[in-house]
């Protein structure tokens, strides 16, 4: 008796809290909203699940509690029922399982016209790199990393001249413009997050990722780290500025240039000798 | 004390060792004559692959008796290794994506 | 209970369901020691096949050239170069060893005792060959620069994995060496005609150790076809 | 009698089918280096549970700084980091795979098969001292200057070996080294426990009348031997990469302004080898606890498991599709991005089989005659942990929806609750299930009682509001969340009542002690098979079983293990050994 009540208890209140809480998710301020409604599906079925199979439970625990008179039903199998139950969570499963791919199709496939912006993080500190007016980034590699080149940029790629370098800055991007963002690391695995945005994505040194996100609203966002980067993890914190491009542009206008920042060349001699590139 | 009453019908005649012991010196002495003559590309490494399994077929069937053993052990075995399929796959299709982002992003060398 | 004359009778598929249905035991005809030793090496695949996977995907993923194994292991004989030289007599050797192990494993099913030792012995001496080969190669590239962490012909995980992937090889071989000269000694003793008990396990000791033996043997040949074809041809 | 085997080759098991049980001949070989797979056991599971406790501590530790920031100010960030690897470590590995394989593995499997021990005691023996060592090398990295690894439990490249994690000299080797030795030692058990449940079952016993704790315990044995070379292979690897500067899995790197020698190798292959063991590990760890929680509910509710051989199947398909979903520990770790597609839909797959599994339990109990006794109070709570935390899986394993949460608070809540509080739920029933067996006393039902409550109540309060937090966005691994302007105050309060139960839970462990010290020495007496259970263990000639565990005449199995309640029999239960209904 006592059982099958604390059981139900649990069930009214895991239920209740779900709806009272106040812990929800954050304002979204990117087209992301696709992923909410599949996490608001999965609520949803999955709620249904736990509230049919505890309440089941605890009416079992209730209804066929012991007692002098009671004899257990002798039945080894119901292969009808079985079969049932297997469809039917199957379809649970193909419902939820089917917008995910869906939603995740869209998230691993950035538009053609999204900008591109790389960020590059660094115990415990990010730093950005956009492509000049109608340019495109150049390569980089960790082994080029010096005190003048932070951000480890190939000055032998043409594609690098020109590209702007936001060294211990915001970052700031367009509203409603989708903006491709590449992620780098020179040091060890970080990862970029905003809760805001919803999206977000490791980044690796020796490799190149990526997401892409078009942000909805403007304001400042923080930005943190959501892999384990060492004992700094926590206060490895950033800011985003989504504005109108009116402002975007006065913002880029003031940023500093690669080109610039490298006046005295001493960051090339610094090429390691590793052998030969295939 | 066992009973060392050993069934005639449970042995080999020591020949067909010595001729699995000759084809794995053939399988082995063709592959190096593989990379002996420098042979590249896709023939190098199917012909490669072909001897390594052959080679590997042979001993695990003969001398290591699987041949002889009931299919529930055969079985048994053989199985666990599709789970080695998933991962060598998987494993593959990685690196290559990985050496892709590193030749398209990153590198020491200008384009 | 069927006899063993219908089972044989029966399809393959069959007789292999049957066997997982049967009681007390799965595999019949199986001893304990040979199924121990059978999912041991079941095990024991995974780990070479994790290590030479890992190998491809780090050879696969560097930007550096890998170097032209041919090259790096060629050995000069009479002042003309012969690739792989080394490398295909340790497998020849290692693939004679294997041959040995049978025609042992062959005898010890006979009871013959003496043949069985000799053989056991001839595989020792061929296993410790091996090793010495082994110890051979790694001081040539040793001397010619090879280390673990770099070399001079191309990407650094080169020596990594050579070191890794035939060290841990060579270890398999040499502690197969000392389990097998102590099963040699066995043998040649006469343990396993006697039944003399294991020193630490108390175990009556018996010819199916020989093949329980055989089966590690065997595999450590069998990783040897594939780091033979996988790291140095491939 | 020799049988003529045609086409069989080599030696054949009749020969010398003689094996006796080796007898202990001093104190030292009896208590200390016994051969005695029921002696092995405790030694197992007392070892696991004593590291458990010092896991336990850490998390409390860990707890304190998160409620309380600087409360304790010994706690600095190197020792929270420090906390949180070992704490993940030791228990998934040395707590929860030791007791449930080396522990009930050793103790259940020769008994319920109807065994005299092991097939080979000794390696069996070595099993146990090297897993003591693989335990003592991971503690004295305590000891060590610079003091245990603090790199995450997952310990990921390059993080794990640069300097400034705290342990980058010594912690990380030794916990390593540890690893290897517990692969080693656990092989050896493992072997013992595939070769005992393939080759020495009793006459009668088939495989399809195999208690369900068998063969939870059997799958988890074979998953294990085939996962760890994973972990094992990557262990070697990252200690080349530490020890010898190789660069598997370390690419051109830049710390503190300097070019490191590392160049070219990819951490992201660490990853992969990872949980190519790390998942599977999961099902290792939560394969037994189904099994096991199958049989209490079955004896306790005095009726037949419910489609026995469809719970053998889910149980055999969780075993092979474990080893295909590992990247979906992976999805946002900058892998290939397509393996999301092939990686969500293989961990939905799974969620049919496990569902099936839950269905079972549940009917298992219905139309049953429930007694509610204290393991079937545990049983009934797996269930809703397990629920909890499997449901929860749903939205992780599916890739969209596990972009927000990964790396939140929703992943903690999630394992806690999967294979952290829900196996060991099954660990607590389990105890009091076969208490009697092992110590031939009953346990403090009252003790019991309150250790139940507040273990359960408090753990599923603790959990499931710490899946909300997730959602949130609160980021894991935070040594305090400081500033963050997304964080509302109240999300303090959340954790102060999180920290809260957990103090309390975890003193209400010693409770647990205190019965199973007491109960073993002053306990009621228990009657002969006090559960009045059908399996092998509880037919045996004493209580607890004697060396060889039957004595002079081996059992004889004559019906599978769920004979509850048949309709005509003069008793609610009909042992496996027992040839007629009506005895």
């Amino acid at each position: 008796m006592i059982v099958a009540g604390v059981i139900l208890v649990i069930l009214v209140a895991s239920v209740l809290f779900h709806l009272f809480t106040p812990w929800w998710m954050t304002p979204i301020a990117a087209d992301w909203s696709t992923i909410d409604h599949t996490l608001r599906l999965t609520f949803w079925v999955t709620g249904a699940a736990f509230v049919a199979v505890i309440a089941f439970l605890g009416w079992c625990v209730y209804r066929y509690r012991h007692s002098e008179t009671r004899r257990a039903h002798y039945e080894p199998e119901s292969g009808k029922l079985e079969t049932y139950l297997g469809i039917a969570t199957t379809i649970g499963v193909v419902f939820l399982l089917a917008p995910g791919l869906v939603v995740w199709n869209s998230y691993i496939h950035p538009p053609a016209d999204a900008a591109e912006v790389e960020i590059v993080g660094q115990q415990w500190n990010w730093f950005y790199r956009l492509p000049a007016e109608g340019g495109k980034l150049g390569r980089a590699d960790a082994r080029f990393v010096t005190a003048e080149n932070p951000l480890g940029v190939n000055p032998y790629d043409p594609n690098s001249k020109g590209n702007l370098i936001v060294n211990g800055g915001d970052l700031h991007l367009r509203v409603n413009k989708p903006v491709k963002i590449l992620l780098r690391s020179i040091d060890v695995i970080h990862n970029f997050y905003i809760p805001e945005f919803r999206a977000k994505m490791d980044m690796l040194p020796g490799s190149e990722s990526f997401f892409w996100v078009t942000p909805t609203r403007t304001g400042t966002f923080e930005i943190l780290c959501a892999a384990y980067c060492g004992t700094g993890h926590p206060f490895m914190r950033g800011t985003l500025v989504v504005e109108s491009d009116a402002d975007y542009e006065k913002w880029i206008a003031q940023q500093q240039k690669f080109t610039a920042m490298n006046e005295q060349k001493r960051g090339f001699a610094a090429l390691p000798a590793t052998g030969q590139e295939k | 004390m066992t009973p060392a009453t050993p069934a005639v019908d449970r042995q080999h005649s020591g020949r067909l060792f010595f001729v699995v012991w000759a084809w794995l010196f053939a399988l082995s002495f063709l592959s190096w004559l593989v990379a002996y003559f420098g042979i590249a590309g896709i023939p190098r490494w199917s012909l490669i692959s072909v001897f390594m399994l052959a080679k590997a077929a042979l001993i695990v069937a003969v001398f290591m008796r699987l041949a002889w053993e009931r299919l529930a052990l055969v079985f048994a075995i053989v199985a666990p290794l599709l789970a080695l399929v998933a991962f060598i796959s998987a494993l593959n299709f990685e690196a290559v994506y990985i050496h892709s982002q590193r030749e398209n992003y990153q590198g020491v060398k200008a384009p | 209970m069927p006899t063993d004359l219908t089972v044989a009778k029966k399809s393959a598929l069959r007789q292999m369901t049957d066997d997982w249905s049967a009681d007390q035991r799965v595999f019949r005809g199986v001893t304990w020691g040979k199924a121990m030793m059978w999912v041991f090496i079941l095990g024991d695949a995974f780990i070479f096949a994790c290590f030479l996977l890992g190998y491809l995907a780090v050879r696969h993923t560097t930007t550096e050239a890998w170097p032209n194994t041919a090259e790096v292991f060629t050995i000069h004989v009479g002042g003309k170069p012969i690739p792989f030289l080394l490398i295909i007599v340790m497998t020849l050797i290692l693939d004679s060893s294997s041959g040995t192990m049978a025609l042992a494993i062959n005898a010890a099913h006979r009871r013959e005792r003496k043949k069985c030792a000799a053989l056991l012995f001839a595989t020792v001496l061929l296993g410790l060959t091996f090793v010495g080969l082994q110890a051979m190669e790694w001081r040539n590239l040793i001397a010619e620069g090879l280390r673990p962490a770099h070399n001079e012909w191309g990407a650094a995980q080169f020596g990594s994995c050579f070191f890794l992937i035939t060290g841990f090889h060579g270890l398999h071989v040499s502690f197969g060496l000392l389990f097998m000269a102590n099963i040699a000694r066995k043998v040649a003793r006469g343990d396993f005609d006697d039944g003399r008990r294991g020193f630490f396990t108390g175990r009556r000791g018996r010819y199916e150790a020989v093949e329980i033996m055989g089966l590690y043997w065997h595999f450590v040949d069998l990783v040897w076809v594939f780091i033979f074809a996988l790291f140095y041809l491939w | 009698m020799v049988e003529v085997r045609a086409g069989e080759e080599g030696f054949h098991p009749d020969d010398f089918e003689d094996e006796e049980v080796p007898h202990p001949r001093s104190w030292w070989t009896k208590y200390v280096f016994s051969q005695d797979a029921k002696v092995v056991a405790l030694q197992y599971a007392g070892t696991a549970i004593f590291v458990g406790f010092i896991a336990l501590v850490m998390s409390w530790l860990m707890r304190i700084q998160l409620a309380f920031p600087g409360a304790l100010s010994f706690i600095d960030q190197d020792h929270y980091y420090q906390f949180i690897t070992m704490h993940g470590m030791m228990m998934v590995v040395y707590v929860l795979t030791a007791v449930f394989l080396g522990g009930f593995g050793n103790y259940l499997i020769p008994l319920m098969i109807g065994a005299r021990d092991m097939a080979f005691p000794f390696i069996n023996m070595l099993s146990y001292w090297f897993y003591l060592l693989a335990v003592l090398i991971l503690l004295s990295g305590f000891f060590l200057p610079g003091g245990p690894t603090g790199a995450g439990w997952t310990l990921y490249p390059p993080q794990a070996l640069l300097q400034g994690t705290p342990g980058s000299q010594y912690g990380i080797v030794v916990m390593f080294a540890s690893l290897c030795v517990f692969i080693a030692g656990f092989t050896m058990g493992g072997l013992n426990y595939v070769v005992t449940v393939l080759q020495l079952r009793a006459p009668g016993m088939t495989m399809m009348r195999l208690p369900m704790t068998i063969w939870g315990l059997f799958i988890a044995t074979i998953m294990a031997l085939l996962a760890f070379p994973g972990l094992f292979v990557a262990s070697l690897m990252m200690l080349c990469d530490r020890l010898l500067g190789t660069s598997f899995f370390m690419p051109a790197i830049v710390q503190n302004g300097e070019q490191l020698a590392h160049v070219g190798g990819s951490p992201i292959l660490y990853q992969h080898l990872f949980w190519f063991f790390g998942h599977p590990e999961v099902y290792i760890v939560a394969v037994p606890a189904f099994g096991i929680v199958a049989d209490l509910l079955s004896t306790h509710a005095r009726k037949n498991l419910f489609g026995y051989r469809m719970m053998v199947w889910a149980t055999i398909a969780i075993g092979v599709l474990s080893f295909v979903v590992w990247g979906h520990h992976m999805f946002i770790s900058g892998m290939n991005p397509l393996f999301g597609f092939f990686f969500a839909t293989s961990t939905l797959i799974i969620a049919i089989p496990t569902a099936i599994k839950v269905y079972n339990w549940i009917f298992t109990i219905w139309r049953g005659d429930i007694h509610l006794n204290v393991p079937m109070l545990y049983s009934l709570s797996f269930i809703v942990t397990f629920v909890v935390g499997g449901l929860s899986g749903l939205f992780l394993g599916n890739v969209a929806v596990d972009v927000p949460l990964n790396s939140t608070y929703f992943v903690v809540a999630h394992f806690h609750m999967v294979m952290g509080i829900a196996p060991l739920l099954v660990i607590f029933g389990a105890i009091y299930h076969w208490f009697p067996l092992i110590s031939g006393r009953m346990m403090n039902e009252k003790l019991a009682l309150a250790h139940f409550w507040i273990t359960f109540l408090g753990t599923y309060a603790m959990f499931f509001t710490m899946h909300y937090l997730g959602v949130l966005g609160v980021p894991r691994r935070y040594y305090e969340l400081g500033q963050t302007a997304f964080i509302p105050p109240s999300v303090t309060s959340l954790n102060i009542f999180i920290t809260v139960l957990a103090l309390i839970v975890g003193a209400a462990q010693l409770v647990l002690v205190y019965n199973f010290i007491r109960s073993w020495r002053h306990g009621e007496v228990a009657a002969r098979n006090p559960w009045r259970a059908t399996t092998l263990e509880w037919q045996t000639p004493d209580m607890p079983p004697p060396h060889d565990n039957w004595g002079p005449q081996a059992p004889k199995v004559y019906r599978w293990a769920y004979d509850y309640s048949v309709p005509g029999a003069p008793r609610d239960y009909i042992p496996q050994n027992q040839p007629e209904a009506r005895a």
